[in-house]
């Protein structure tokens, strides 16, 4: 048992949040982590060396990449819609960081009294976080709208169609998991699964939601809107520099945002057997590196994806939303309120 | 589905890399790869038919000197390298077997002007270092 | 189908277009044929000879004897005889009649006899040149007295 | 294009530059939300002249310049060069020179089948399928690199025989290739005939059947997956083609995914003639005995007369017309490509598809610019 003097007991969601928030400062470097598992995981499954120069197994990479990124020339076509076309970057990555604010990134367990690590705690974080990942939407309408491209707007139009066809089971999967939990907070639905996870109770909801997520991030078999060999590079055609850089990097947080839902929601969380929480060490390190460990696990399953499947055309990505997936997440809907009932009972 | 398609891939992962690392591991070479010419001067007669033959007229024949530092000259090939397309012409029509392929591709071509790329009678015996003035 | 007796059909058909008709060879024949005639020729080979294949149209210029020839090439997707038909034009105004109407994929090679041989082919749906810059027309540039190569073409750099 | 436009339309310019493309060239696509209404290719973007340069050549030096018509498929761009300069003259090269020209060949099919399919997966997204493809061809490419003393534009040819003998050990190093080719086809077929993906994005798209295909002039493996046994091998065979077993690969269904098909199945029987001629080669001379023609070639005149010379290339017929007016340097040459009027057939078939599709069907033809614009 650790004692906590009287006078911090007060300041533990402060302390909280500024451990969280710095965890939300650390995404960045998570960010370029992931672009770098995406490259060796490509190199390795092309039989290629992947990055290998810039420091041990080519780590610097991205910083290299970086640098080069802020030292680019900032160009702008002539016909660009000036205002749209400078901000929707920035548009971009804010709407990723107030998604960030809501989403625990671990938890720390002090005399078996679970912390978790968020910058911020609201009953209704789920809805917060599926509203603030929609936002993206308009970040990119912007950008294609603003730089004034063929390719860029086409590569928009996609991304519109195929985001309101995947929100609706992305959605519904989400408020199954809240109804069975009985709480929309995503921290008390990441702490009350305990050891058995609702990848067990809701299978089908997990594919679902798992594919919907892909297609929500836009990773290959959903890439439409960037598809390189018909849109060249989409809705990001035009930019450079580092409005080109704000937007990739959104893509990539987006994406390891994408793989902590996954793991809050479905995979447990940072839930660890009793008697490693209630040791104060392993309690402190245990289920944050836990937590983070199936994050990293889902994100290179996402990653892997990429290099391993061809593309849908786009309409049949519309056809797999609303044909397949919605019905099968209302029907894990109705699952999840019998298993709710049942296990409230 | 495409769960064999990931599979495949994930089969590929502790394969065998097939890239090289470029300038540290040199490419293989085949024993009859053409690069850069070798003139055996003791064998041409200076009858032009490479000049003939050269598809992009990428030889011209040039007085120069039989050896390095001697005073007589005789007629021999000279080609411009950024000229040539390697297709070995020259070599299969030299009627005494003069020319020769060499293995060299990079070495002694990177050069920054044209000018620079034109391969003397002296460079094509490697009487003189041909990598002077690379840039590297 | 035997070569010997496609030669017969043809200069049986059209006894005054069809002219210096020879078998080359048990798959290659050769025939002139009369430049007002060349596309019912081609409809007659297409529908009655399956010739149903054009494997190209060409041009070639005869600066010595004043003339150029459009020269099409005729094969079958059933049999290997290939027909070679040409028609002698004169090299001042060289017109022929378009073959776009019996054989679909003549549209390209009739484009491109144009713009390097300057032979016009009447009735064709969309005569503009093809691989060359729209301000190259009427160089010709494939025609034996055309001066510009190699200058205009590739310039050396040297 | 532009007078056509109507409401809600737009003109969309693929190219000269585009990632889909085989080479520059433009696809100008009229569209209608992502629906092709109307296509319209531009060529020209590399027009190098080829038949001129071809008249102010020698014939040996033509060789090297029919080499670079299309890089993919050099040796057989030669040998219907060679094939038309060898007619006019009256040799024929002797049986065991036609064997080592049948077996370069069939090695260039093979890797450009399978530069063509890694093309058409990375067209369709799957961006790993080129890699897989790539590392089978190097494998290909050092064969023919170990031969040729080049990986590409080989000049490996000459008249009345080939340049060098097959190096020692050749059929010890070509059979495990061979033997790996034919697992990893087995593995493709696999991967593409499984993946639901990849067949909801060929099956039934860009459907050629027999008649359409027929009367817009394609040949090669667009024409053979309608269904059309058209090869020029069999149908005028040159070299010892004859003499060899193999079959004409044809499928029915005519859309991308039987021409894929038809390539992996044509990589099968290139394989089978391999086989075939590595274990007949006869021994003897490279070059007709009791002609002046060696590898040193000598001072030609060829004799005045006109050929028509048709080869089997991996993308369809190649021809080439050639007039010889008796002097050392051809009078006309005219190059007939297979993927001249295969390019002159893509804006029919795309129009009322959807822009992905585009690149689907444009990949699904294994196209070269280089050559149809020469």
């Amino acid at each position: 048992m650790i004692d906590i003097p009287e006078f911090i007991v007060p300041l533990i969601p402060w302390i909280r949040g500024l451990v969280g928030l710095s965890l939300v400062g650390a995404i960045f470097l998570g960010a370029m982590g992931a672009v770098w598992i995406e490259r060796k995981l490509s190199a390795d499954i092309q039989f290629r060396y992947g990055p290998s120069r810039v420091g041990k197994f080519g780590l610097l990479q991205l910083v290299a990449d970086a640098i080069k990124l802020f030292t680019k020339e900032d160009m702008r076509p002539r016909n660009a819609d000036r205002l749209l076309f400078d901000n929707a970057p920035i548009f971009m990555m804010s709407s990723v960081f107030l998604m960030l604010v809501a989403i625990p990134v671990g938890a720390v367990f002090i005399n078996g009294v679970e912390y978790p690590l968020a910058v911020t705690e609201m009953d209704i974080s789920v809805l917060y976080i599926e509203a603030m990942s929609a936002i993206t939407i308009f970040g990119i309408f912007m950008i294609a709208y603003g730089s004034n491209n063929k390719y860029s707007l086409l590569g928009a139009f996609r991304n519109f169609a195929r985001m309101v066809g995947y929100e609706v089971p992305l959605g519904i999967t989400v408020v199954s998991v809240g109804i069975m939990t009985g709480s929309l907070n995503i921290v008390e639905i990441a702490s009350s699964q305990g050891l058995l996870w609702n990848i067990f109770l809701q299978p089908i909801g997990f594919i679902v939601f798992f594919i919907a997520l892909m297609a929500d991030m836009g990773r290959l078999p959903f890439d439409q809107n960037e598809s390189e060999e018909e849109l060249v590079a989409g809705w990001i055609t035009e930019y450079t520099g580092m409005r080109f850089g704000l937007g990739f990097f959104a893509e990539y947080i987006h994406m390891i945002l994408g793989s902590f839902l996954v793991a809050l929601l479905f995979l447990g969380g940072w839930n660890v057997p009793a008697f490693v929480a209630n040791n104060p060490v392993l309690g402190l390190i245990a289920p944050t590196g836990f937590f983070l460990l199936k994050t990293v696990l889902v994100l290179m399953t996402i990653i892997g994806m990429r290099w391993a499947v061809p593309r849908f055309r786009i309409d049949q990505v519309v056809d797999l939303s609303w044909k397949k997936l919605l019905p099968l997440s209302l029907l894990n809907l109705v699952w999840a309120v019998g298993l709710g009932l049942y296990l409230g009972a | 589905m495409v769960l064999k398609n990931i599979k495949y891939a994930i089969k590929n992962i502790p394969k065998k890399r097939v890239t090289r690392l470029c300038p540290e591991v040199e490419s293989p070479l085949s024993d009859r790869f053409r690069g850069l010419q070798i003139l055996d001067k003791s064998k041409c007669i200076g009858c032009g038919i490479c000049a003939n033959t050269c598809p992009n007229n990428a030889i011209k024949i040039i007085k120069a000197p039989i050896a390095p530092g001697s005073g007589k000259q005789r007629w021999f090939p000279e080609i411009d390298i950024g000229h040539c397309l390697f297709c070995g012409l020259c070599i299969d029509q030299c009627p005494k077997g003069a020319l020769s392929s060499g293995k060299e591709y990079a070495k002694g071509m990177v050069k920054w002007t044209h000018k620079d790329l034109l391969m003397t009678p002296d460079k094509l015996a490697r009487e003189v270092d041909i990598e002077e003035g690379d840039e590297r | 189908m035997d070569a010997r007796t496609i030669i017969e059909s043809l200069t049986g058909k059209f006894p005054e277009a069809i002219s210096e008709a020879e078998v080359e060879s048990p798959i290659r024949i050769r025939a002139y044929v009369d430049k007002e005639k060349a596309k019912e020729v081609c409809q007659y080979l297409k529908d009655s000879l399956q010739f149903d294949h054009l494997c190209s149209v060409c041009g070639v210029d005869y600066p010595q004897r004043n003339e150029q020839e459009a020269v099409y090439h005729i094969a079958s997707y059933d049999h290997p005889v290939v027909l070679m038909l040409k028609a002698r034009l004169p090299r001042d105004s060289p017109e022929i009649e378009s073959i776009v109407p019996v054989y679909w994929n003549a549209n390209w090679y009739e484009r491109e006899t144009y713009e390097l041989f300057g032979i016009k082919f009447k009735n064709h749906p969309n005569l503009k040149p093809l691989v060359l810059p729209e301000e190259m027309l009427g160089e010709w540039p494939l025609r034996k007295d055309y001066e510009g190569f190699p200058n205009k073409t590739a310039r050396n750099l040297v | 294009m532009e007078e056509m436009l109507g409401p809600n339309e737009m003109i969309v310019h693929l190219g000269p530059q585009h990632p889909m493309q085989p080479g520059p060239f433009r696809l100008n696509l009229r569209l209608k939300g992502e629906t092709v209404m109307d296509a319209e290719v531009e060529l020209g973007f590399i027009h190098k002249g080829i038949e001129k340069i071809l008249e102010n050549k020698t014939y040996l030096q033509g060789i090297t310049i029919v080499d670079r018509i299309c890089y993919l498929v050099a040796m057989t761009n030669e040998e219907c060069f060679v094939g038309c300069t060898e007619k006019l003259l009256g040799i024929e090269p002797p049986e065991r020179a036609q064997y080592i020209r049948v077996i370069l060949e069939e090695l260039s099919r093979l890797q450009s089948h399978l530069l063509g399919m890694g093309e058409f997966g990375e067209f369709i997204g799957f961006v790993s399928m080129f890699m897989y493809t790539i590392k089978e061809r190097e494998d290909v490419l050092t064969l023919i690199d170990m031969v040729t003393g080049a990986r590409v534009t080989h000049s490996y040819l000459k008249f009345g025989g080939v340049r060098d003998d097959l190096p020692e050990g050749f059929k010890e190093k070509a059979l495990p290739v061979l033997n790996n080719l034919k697992k990893v086809i087995s593995d493709y077929e696999e991967l593409f005939g499984s993946d639901r993906i990849y067949r909801e994005r060929t099956v039934g798209v860009g459907v050629l059947t027999a008649d359409v295909a027929k009367s817009l002039g394609v040949s090669g493996p667009a024409l053979r997956a309608t269904g059309v046994p058209f090869d020029i091998r069999k149908n005028e065979p040159y070299l010892v083609y004859k003499d060899l077993d193999f079959k004409v690969c044809t499928e029915t269904a005519g859309d991308c995914f039987a021409r894929v098909q038809v390539r992996l199945n044509e990589m099968r029987e290139s394989i089978y003639i391999l086989e075939q001629c590595l274990d007949r080669i006869p021994n003897g001379p490279l070059f007709p005995e009791g002609t002046p023609y060696g590898r040193r070639t000598p001072v030609m005149r060829v004799p005045a007369g006109e050929v028509f010379h048709r080869v089997e290339d991996p993308r369809g017929e190649m021809g080439m017309y050639m007039i010889s007016d008796g002097s050392d340097k051809p009078y006309r040459v005219k190059v007939r490509g297979p993927y001249f009027p295969t390019l002159q057939a893509l804006p029919p078939l795309i129009k009322g598809t959807t822009v992905a599709d585009v690149a689907a069907i444009s990949g699904s033809m294994d196209g070269c610019t280089s050559e149809a614009d020469r």
